[in-house]
């Protein structure tokens, strides 16, 4: 049987059928590592372009980066509170998922994009605190509609600015570059 | 053929498609990203990113410790001691640290057995009707609690009993005795409070003050107080029991005596140093001879002799405790040991002995049930007097002696419970209408002990109940409302935090506590600010002892049930106590003198155990006249040979997976033997030791000690 | 290329963070190692694991027995952690550099994703206080709504120890940084000290001599343990009296 | 080497001795055969002495020199340059960042493996090796027989032949490059 | 002896050739259709029964358990604290032993021309080889993220994070690279010429398969020195890295701060215990091979068994005197810790385990060895390999997990129970058995043109009336 089947596979057709499952195998893989790179789905396409070009700061949404380690998300009810009333968001099927979770009081998904592994402890206070802009890591937010990650958040990328960022002082290079800033 | 073959080739090719999709379908964006909800509104003490803080009070043992709660995006984080809260100073036992554990344990009761709650209310509303007040009972936690002013007025204007408080704590820590002899010597009740910080020699008569006992916070403070005090030298610590407790471990001399001879001890000491101070006996030591004394307690006279050497030329302060008092004479050892302080004088002094003080909204001195009032109760049910049995807060079918009979009066009345998990007593409700957990709910509760100032400790919900419960205290209210007439009337509330209101008024404006407020809702904020109010007068009572080195001590001696040949004596896990068995980290605690953990072990002196032929990890079934326990066999070096010991939190039939069936429980040991101020003789029973098998390997007891490098077994012996 | 400069031995020799035990007070009541767990998100094992050996405990009370009944006593509780060695043994076998020394803060880290579990730094540690991922040890929902998210949740086939809870360290730097001043002394403490109902535990900076620890540690009654070794302890015990 | 190739042939003398392989090839030699025209094949180890040859040129310890040399410069890379090259210092104890001892160790370790492995890659390389094109060679010659290779004029190949048959040759062909 | 007369110079001869292999030479054709026969040899269903079961433990207690060690965690070994380091370290100690037999047979021997090791160089080489194999698996069961095992090459990655160099752990890593691709080209360059022979000897697949072993080896002046050339630089270089790989897991040891593992002595100690069992194991995979495989009995004779069994006579002495040297001065140095360890060793629950490893490693080995008719006979010499090997299992058994049961903190001590490991290091020895089964089948197991080479070298020669062998070098 399986001889046949060696046997079969020599012939033109199965050589073109093997040929077609190896493709198939390879573009499945590299489908495969595409799709892990691909932005996940949000419940709403929220413009960040349209709320950063009326000139909301982002610290007004993301207040938390400026105290501590997570900027968050803003409270649907903090979204509700200017949408509800501006008459022509206030009824927009596009804001129709908001509105539901509001007046359902169920929460929206969101998923964060801009993510670091549970092993690193990233803190945004001390980095806004050193004078750096929030577009500087995360993309100019009045270019996209959608959050995305501009970034490779690798160590390479934390480092390279750290040890940029810290000169010719030893003490802070030594502070920036310590395993135990960020892995503990 | 090759048609077969191809058609076999597709249907690998088919299969091999499945499972190439259902490895795609892992490799979307969900296997890097995590969904975050937010909040619906922020509430507006919260900041994203940052922690919370709520204060609070531990519930995990009645003593009302001062809690900060660390929550983090609605989740409660941990617990940490409030540093402003006068009894624990920002300190916590293992036990408060490990509350979480039963707040997000995966067995709690996840809602109403009714189904609804407004059935579950309409149920205890109908019970309220159904039955006459006097066939209505309620019974409690230890804990002096807001619940317990309710129920106690609800009692009061309905006629129905008036509710009792118990815990196995209570139990062994025999307040009532300790109240009794109070009473007996001092001429007024209360629970005696030891300032162990300032004494410069403690002699602790049984008493387990570093473990469980009254206020383990403060008098653990007070220890390292009597340690390292800067003014003073080091306090010296002796210790009178028959087995080394945890706080045994810390004294510098520790004296095994036979059980229930410890008053009598305490009175040759006192008869011996009042022979060398005055030359001659005073009235209260006069009933005793030290030569027989010492004879009788199992030391020498040469010990008793050093003891009041030590003690003539210094104030010593005597505590009574522990399995001391859970002797048939337990109130004579009290009064005994209480009477020996008044040789050092030190009543109402710094290093003496006080009555503790009362808290801020309480009238008078109110103690838990003893186990004789539960005997009555149990009667009453039994006798079908009671009808309707409410329990909040404690788990009679396990924290009663079995002996009682507790579980078998049950069948007589429709039980009502409000246990937050899911534990034996709960098991056999007819209605469980779960509480919150103590994290999640309102409430004040009273210090009863362990710091000079009254306190009124707060709680206040850290985090959002996370499943479907309602707090006992609005269950009760919306059932005496939907009960009306006098039920309702009794309790005139909108609910919980109107009840606390209320009850607090008094307070509302009085400037001699730790903050002061001119109306209730800045003092309700304030209250919960601090959690709790705390009034800055020292009010610890001193105690009148004039009369008593005048007044003969009885000496009565023990009597001890059943024909064994091992004194019992049952001692409360340090690390578990009566309800921490369900919760993981408690159990992984090393007990702090076995170091064992999971398990229930019955303590024997290595030569008597040798003896016996039972070694490490053997199974030993302990029978009383009341009952039998089994029990892997721990040679423990520091207890006496005539006397074996079991520590009480295992033995759980129910309460969640990591306490069901797990150990065994010494209390079903206990007889039905009270001394007489009502306390049971819990340690008044001889036990026979039999071995069921031999120890297996891995299937002893876990250890956090090796038994090679601590004991040097299996190590081959001496060197050569 | 970066050539740091070398680190004096000094610096090793005092540390900068530092502890010091007084087992005289140590009453062996495991609030410290609750409180640890709790904070850590230190997994429990089970029964049959811990009795084999294979606790988590990042820190763990040790007793001893003296003499023969009734003159029987027990040695006073001495709590064990990870000592914060200037001169750590397990550092320099590590092959993949997962357990190094902080330039920054003096301390032993352990670097929980660059472990691959060889275990010989557990195996080179004196104290053994090292504690490994021996399984996937899972706590069932929800008790993992009470894990800390200021620490790594460490997974199967890691090594992890005591850390000083260095999670503290770094918010009591955050907020002083923040604040524009220095870490006082007594701001922050680690889980086990803030714990501890006798007060036998104190932490702090034993490189600035007016701290309570400094004080504490340079009293000259407290011993290192193993200081034999010279390992350079960080821990100070105080025994009796 | 002005004749033209087409007249060159290959012959292929077997031997059952070193003895008369060695004879036949002095003999050639003195018939004009040039040395780098006679090639000697043989089932076990026959050095140029042997045959009165000079010895086959090799590189091998040379290459394993060199090997040696790449392998001590590799392990100093590792050892003196590696920690020094993290983009942040990371220290070990109170060990240097460079160790003597340790770099010792990984020194030897390095230099070893690079000498071995390049006496290893010298034998493919001098040797041609792996090397599966069609070449001229007998079974015979695993047998022990030894096989004596001689490129000639085809004008000369009688000559040649008779000469090595005389010899003690057992056979004389001429050789056929085959698939081995 | 007597009676036999001095002078009766065939039958001296005679014996002579049935003794030794060098002085009984036959045609190389013949020698080369032997090895042939003996690899082409249809395997008789005792072959296939073995090879089943062998096949079935390595597929079930390696691999499988493999996965659930992998899948489960290092809990399911019995590994704990103090025990951090179980059997998986201990066998893969004892594979590496096992490993260095080979090539201190083929490259020593080869340095000092012992001749007798002609017949049997590959035989150990193989052991050399499939002995690192399951060293290596070893390490990479004992790691608890064995899927990241690559971290401990050094290689330039994204964040150029270099291995340890101060570890042992990278020491060995480097050494056991070093030692597993030196040797397994060691054992390759020898075979090239071997398996030009099958080549020429076979057809079908295998013909494919030689083919492309041999790499076009003719046999020409040129490829016999290169080879020669190379052979002899290896045999050279291989010595002192063979040395220094045992060294360097000696230091795992004797590099950390456990009580009796700090010691001087443990390099040198370890090395010639790593003789002893590879000594041992060489001698019963020689006794397997004999008794099993056709036409090895010309091979392989009594004189090898003779010679190994001399060697291992010679290196039991050595351990024990070195065991007795580490044990006294670890004992008389007096550290309290260590003192205790060494008794515990004794006297403890596995002291049965310290004198076994007494009895086999040393006294069975002189009461028997010293005999040579007993050492010459396959059967008497295998039991004691067997012995030897399990003695020196133990051993390691007893520095691995039975010491650092004692350490300097006594609240910790534990004895390790195994678990998980005993499968699978049953399944390591299964997969090293399985793999000499398929080389056998695969690849000639005798160097014939080392032997012919040999055989071409000796020769009788007279001294007076005494008529005695003289072996001349022909390089």
């Amino acid at each position: 049987m399986i001889q046949k089947f060696f046997n079969w596979l020599k012939q033109p057709l199965g050589l073109i059928a093997s040929g077609i499952v190896f493709l198939a195998l390879v573009s499945a893989v590299v489908y495969g590592i595409w799709r892990t790179q691909q932005a996940p789905e949000q419940p709403i396409q929220f413009p960040h372009k349209t709320h950063v070009n009326f000139g909301i700061q982002c610290l007004y949404c993301h207040p938390g980066a400026a105290r501590g380690p997570a900027a968050g998300i803003p409270s649907q009810a903090k979204c509700w509170a200017c949408h509800n009333q501006i008459v022509k968001t206030r009824d927009s099927a596009l804001l129709a998922p908001l509105k539901d979770a509001v007046l359902s009081g169920k929460s929206l998904e969101w998923v964060p994009v801009a993510i670091v592994p549970d092993f690193v402890h990233f803190n945004h206070r001390p980095h806004i605190a050193a004078g750096k802009n929030c577009e500087e890591c995360h993309g100019d937010m009045t270019k996209v509609t959608v959050a995305q990650n501009p970034q490779d958040m690798t160590m390479g990328w934390c480092l390279n600015c750290h040890i940029k960022n810290a000169g010719d002082d030893q003490e802070k290079l030594v502070k920036l570059t310590d395993c135990g800033t960020c892995h503990y | 053929m090759s048609e077969q073959v191809s058609r076999r080739d597709f249907l690998k090719l088919a299969g091999l498609g499945a499972a190439t999709t259902a490895i795609l379908t892992g490799c979307g964006p969900a296997s890097r990203y995590v969904k975050r909800e937010p909040y619906q509104q922020m509430p507006e003490y919260n900041l994203v990113g940052q922690s919370t803080y709520y204060a609070t009070t531990c519930r995990e043992c009645a003593a009302g410790c001062g809690l900060v709660v660390r929550t983090y995006q609605g989740r409660a984080i941990k617990t940490e001691g409030n540093a402003h809260h006068p009894l624990n100073l920002g300190k916590t036992c293992a036990r408060g640290q490990a509350t979480l554990h039963g707040l997000y344990n995966p067995d709690r009761v996840q809602g109403p057995s009714t189904g609804s709650w407004d059935a579950g209310i309409q149920a205890v509303a109908d019970a309220f009707k159904k039955y006459k007040p006097s066939e209505i009972a309620f019974l409690m936690g230890m804990t002096p609690d807001h619940l317990y002013d309710l129920v106690s007025d609800l009692a009061q204007s309905t006629g129905m009993n008036a509710p009792l408080r118990y815990g196995a704590l209570g139990m062994f820590e025999s307040r009532a005795t300790l109240s009794k002899a109070a009473e007996n010597v001092f001429g007024q009740a209360g629970l005696p409070w030891f300032d162990v910080g300032k004494a410069q020699i403690v002699f602790s008569f049984g008493a387990n003050f570093l473990e469980t006992w009254l206020s383990p916070l403060a008098y653990t403070r007070g220890f390292a107080g009597l340690r390292e005090k800067e003014t003073k030298l080091r306090g010296t610590f002796v210790q009178f029991e028959s087995r080394m407790s945890a706080t045994g471990a810390k004294a510098d001399k520790w004296i095994p005596i036979r059980p229930g001879t410890e008053g009598l001890v305490a009175l040759a000491i006192g008869r011996l140093v009042s022979e060398i101070r005055s030359g001659a006996a005073l009235p209260a030591f006069a009933n005793v001879d030290p030569a027989q004394v010492a004879d009788e307690a199992g030391i020498k006279l040469a010990t008793l002799e050093e003891l009041a050497s030590m003690f003539v030329n210094s104030n010593v302060l005597a505590i009574p405790g522990g399995a001391a008092l859970g002797q048939t004479n337990g109130l004579e050892i009290a009064e005994a040991v209480l009477t020996l302080n008044a040789l050092s004088n030190n009543f109402g002094k710094p290093g003496g002995v006080y009555l503790s003080a009362l808290a801020p909204n309480q009238e008078g001195t109110s103690r838990p049930a003893s186990p004789i009032e539960m005997y009555d109760l149990v009667e009453k049910m039994k006798s079908g007097a009671i009808k309707a049995l409410f329990v909040h807060g404690v788990n009679p079918i396990f924290e009663l002696p079995k002996t009682l009979g507790f579980e078998a009066a049950l069948a007589n009345v429709e039980l009502y419970s409000f246990a937050t998990f899911p534990d034996e007593t709960a098991a056999k409700a007819k209605y469980l209408l779960p509480d919150h957990h103590s994290l999640e709910s309102w409430g004040y509760q009273r210090v009863a002990t362990g710091v000079a100032l009254p306190v009124l400790s707060g709680s206040q919900p850290v985090v959002s109940p996370y499943y479907d419960t309602r707090a006992t205290a609005d269950v009760l209210i919306a059932a005496a409302q939907a009960a009306g007439g006098k039920f309702a009337s009794a309790l005139p509330y909108k609910d919980e935090v109107d009840f606390i209101q209320n009850k607090v008024a008094s307070l509302v404006g009085d400037a001699s506590g730790s903050f002061s407020a001119s109306d209730t809702a800045t003092f309700m904020a304030r209250f919960q600010q601090y959690g709790g109010w705390f009034r800055n007068v020292e009010s610890l009572i001193v105690p009148d002892a004039s009369k008593a080195l005048y007044n003969p001590v009885k000496t009565t001696k023990p009597s001890f049930a059943g024909n064994g040949e091992f004194f019992f004596v049952p001692f409360v896990s340090p690390t578990l106590a009566e309800a921490g068995a369900n919760k993981p980290w408690l159990q992984e605690l090393p007990d702090p003198t076995t170091t064992v953990m999971w398990n229930t072990w019955v303590e024997i002196n290595p030569d008597m155990a040798k003896e016996l032929g039972l070694a490490n990890d053997d199974r030993v079934r302990i029978t009383s006249e009341a009952g039998s326990v089994e029990a892997f066999v721990y040679l423990y070096p520091a207890i006496r040979p005539d006397t074996v010991a079991m520590p009480f939190g295992q033995g759980h039939t129910a309460y969640g997976r990591y306490a069901e069936n797990r150990g065994a429980n010494p209390a079903d040991l206990f007889g039905a033997y009270y001394n007489d101020a009502g306390d049971l003789a819990f340690a008044g029973m001889k036990v026979k030791i039999e071995k069921i098998s031999h120890a297996v390997k891995n299937g002893g007891l876990s250890r956090m000690e090796s038994l090679m490098g601590v004991y040097g077994e299996g190590l081959g012996g001496e060197e050569h | 290329m970066i050539r740091p400069d070398e680190v004096k031995m000094s610096v090793e020799e005092t540390g900068k963070w530092g502890m010091t035990i007084n087992q005289d007070v140590c009453t062996g009541c495991q609030a410290c190692v609750a409180a640890c767990a709790m904070e850590n998100n230190i997994s429990f094992v089970g029964e049959e694991d811990s009795g084999y050996g294979r606790s988590m405990h990042w820190i763990r009370i040790e007793r001893f027995w003296e003499g023969e009944y009734p003159d029987v006593r027990m040695t006073p509780q001495q709590p064990m952690m990870c000592q914060q060695c200037g001169h750590a043994t397990c550092e320099p076998v590590c092959p993949a550099f997962a357990t190094v020394h902080s330039q920054a803060e003096q301390l032993n880290l352990q670097v929980y994703n660059r472990c691959v579990g060889t275990r010989y730094c557990a195996n080179n540690c004196p104290y053994q206080v090292r504690a490994f991922n021996w399984r996937d040890y899972q706590r069932p929902e929800p008790l993992s709504n009470q894990l800390n998210p200021d620490v790594t949740v460490r997974r199967m086939g890691v090594m992890e120890k005591c850390t000083f809870c260095i999670q503290r360290i770094h918010r009591a730097q955050d907020t002083a940084k923040s604040e524009g001043r220095e870490v006082m002394d007594g701001e922050f403490t680690t889980a086990c000290a803030q714990a501890c109902p006798a007060d036998a535990i104190v932490f702090g900076r034993v490189d600035k001599p007016e701290t309570l620890v400094a004080q504490i540690t340079n009293n000259g009654r407290g011993t290192k343990h193993l200081a034999e070794l010279g390992t350079l302890p960080h821990v100070t015990y105080f025994k009796e009296g | 080497m002005t004749e033209t190739k087409q007249k060159e042939v290959d012959l292929l003398a077997l031997f059952s001795d070193v003895a008369p392989a060695a004879d036949a090839v002095e003999q050639l030699r003195l018939v004009g055969v040039r040395d780098d025209e006679i090639n000697v094949l043989s089932g076990v180890p026959v050095t140029g002495a042997m045959l009165g040859r000079e010895p086959h040129p090799t590189n091998v310890p040379k290459i394993a020199m060199g090997g040696a040399i790449l392998g001590f410069l590799t392990g100093a890379f590792l050892t003196f340059v590696t920690p020094y090259w993290y983009p942040y210092p990371i220290r070990v104890s109170t060990q240097a960042y460079v160790p003597a001892p340790p770099t010792v160790i990984v020194l030897f370790e390095i230099t070893m493996l690079g000498m071995l492995l390049s006496t290893f890659v010298g034998v493919f390389m001098d040797s041609f090796f792996p090397n599966y094109r069609p070449m001229k060679y007998v079974p015979e010659i695993s047998d022990g027989k030894i096989a004596v290779f001689v490129e000639c004029e085809s004008g000369d190949q009688n000559k040649i032949i008779d000469l090595l048959k005389k010899l003690g040759a057992e056979s004389v062909k001429p050789a056929e490059a085959q698939h081995l | 002896m007597a009676d036999k007369k001095p002078h009766d110079e065939h039958s001296h001869e005679e014996e002579m050739r049935k003794k030794h292999l060098m002085l009984d030479p036959l045609p190389r054709g013949k020698m080369n259709e032997m090895v042939m026969e003996a690899m082409l040899e249809k395997p008789t269903w005792k072959f296939w029964v073995v090879f089943l079961v062998l096949s079935f433990i390595v597929a079930y207690c390696l691999f499988y358990k493999w996965y659930v060690l992998i899948t489960k965690g290092q809990g399911e070994a019995g590994v704990m604290r103090p025990d951090y380091w179980g059997i998986f370290l201990v066998n893969t100690v004892f594979w590496i032993g096992i490993s260095h037999a080979g090539t201190f047979i083929s490259a020593i021997l080869r340095v000092f021309k012992a001749e007798f090791r002609r017949p049997f160089t590959r035989i150990a080489e193989l052991m050399t080889t499939f002995g690192l194999v399951q060293a290596g698996f070893s390490v990479l069961m004992h790691m608890g993220r064995t899927w990241l095992f690559y971290w401990l090459i050094p290689y330039p990655n994204q964040r150029m994070l270099w291995p340890n160099l101060h570890s042992p752990l990278t020491w060995d890593l480097l050494a056991i690279t070093t030692y597993l691709l030196s040797s397994t080209m060691y054992l390759f360059l020898p075979l090239i010429p071997d398996v030009a022979m099958a080549r020429d000897r076979s057809t079908g697949w295998r013909k494919k398969f030689y083919r492309v072993l041999a790499l076009g080896f003719r046999g020409t002046e040129g490829e016999w020195r290169h080879l020669h050339n190379a052979m002899n630089i290896f045999a050279f270089a291989i010595i002192p890295v063979m040395f220094s790989v045992h060294t360097i897991v000696s230091w795992d040891f004797a590099a950390a701060t456990r009580p009796g593992w700090s010691s001087t002595i443990y390099g040198p100690y370890f090395i010639v215990g790593a003789l002893h069992s590879g000594m041992g194991a060489a001698a019963v995979v020689l006794a397997v091979v004999q008794g099993t495989m056709k036409n090895m009995k010309y091979f392989v004779r009594g004189e090898h068994f003779d010679a190994i069994g001399k060697l291992m006579l010679i290196i039991s002495m050595s351990w024990a005197y070195f065991y007795f040297n580490d044990y006294i001065v670890q004992w008389y140095g007096g550290d309290k810790w260590t003192r205790i360890m060494l008794h515990f060793h004794e006297a403890g629950p596995l002291g049965w385990m310290w004198f076994t490893m007494l009895i086999v490693n040393i006294a069975i080995p002189w009461a028997v060895l010293w005999n040579a008719k007993w050492r010459s006979n396959p059967w008497i010499i295998s039991v004691v390999g067997i012995g030897i090997n399990v003695g020196m299992w133990f051993e390691r058994y007893l520095i691995v997990p039975v010491s650092v049961a004692i350490n300097r903190m006594p609240f910790t001590w534990r004895l390790y129970q195994p678990g998980i490991e005993v499968p699978m290091g049953i399944g390591t020895l299964a997969l090293f058995i399985l793999l000499y089964m398929m080389a056998s089948k695969l690849i000639p197991f005798i160097p014939v043109w080392e032997v012919q080479e040999g055989q071409l070298a000796h020769e009788f020669k007279k001294f007076g009336r005494e008529t005695v062998v003289s072996v001349s070098e022909l390089e």
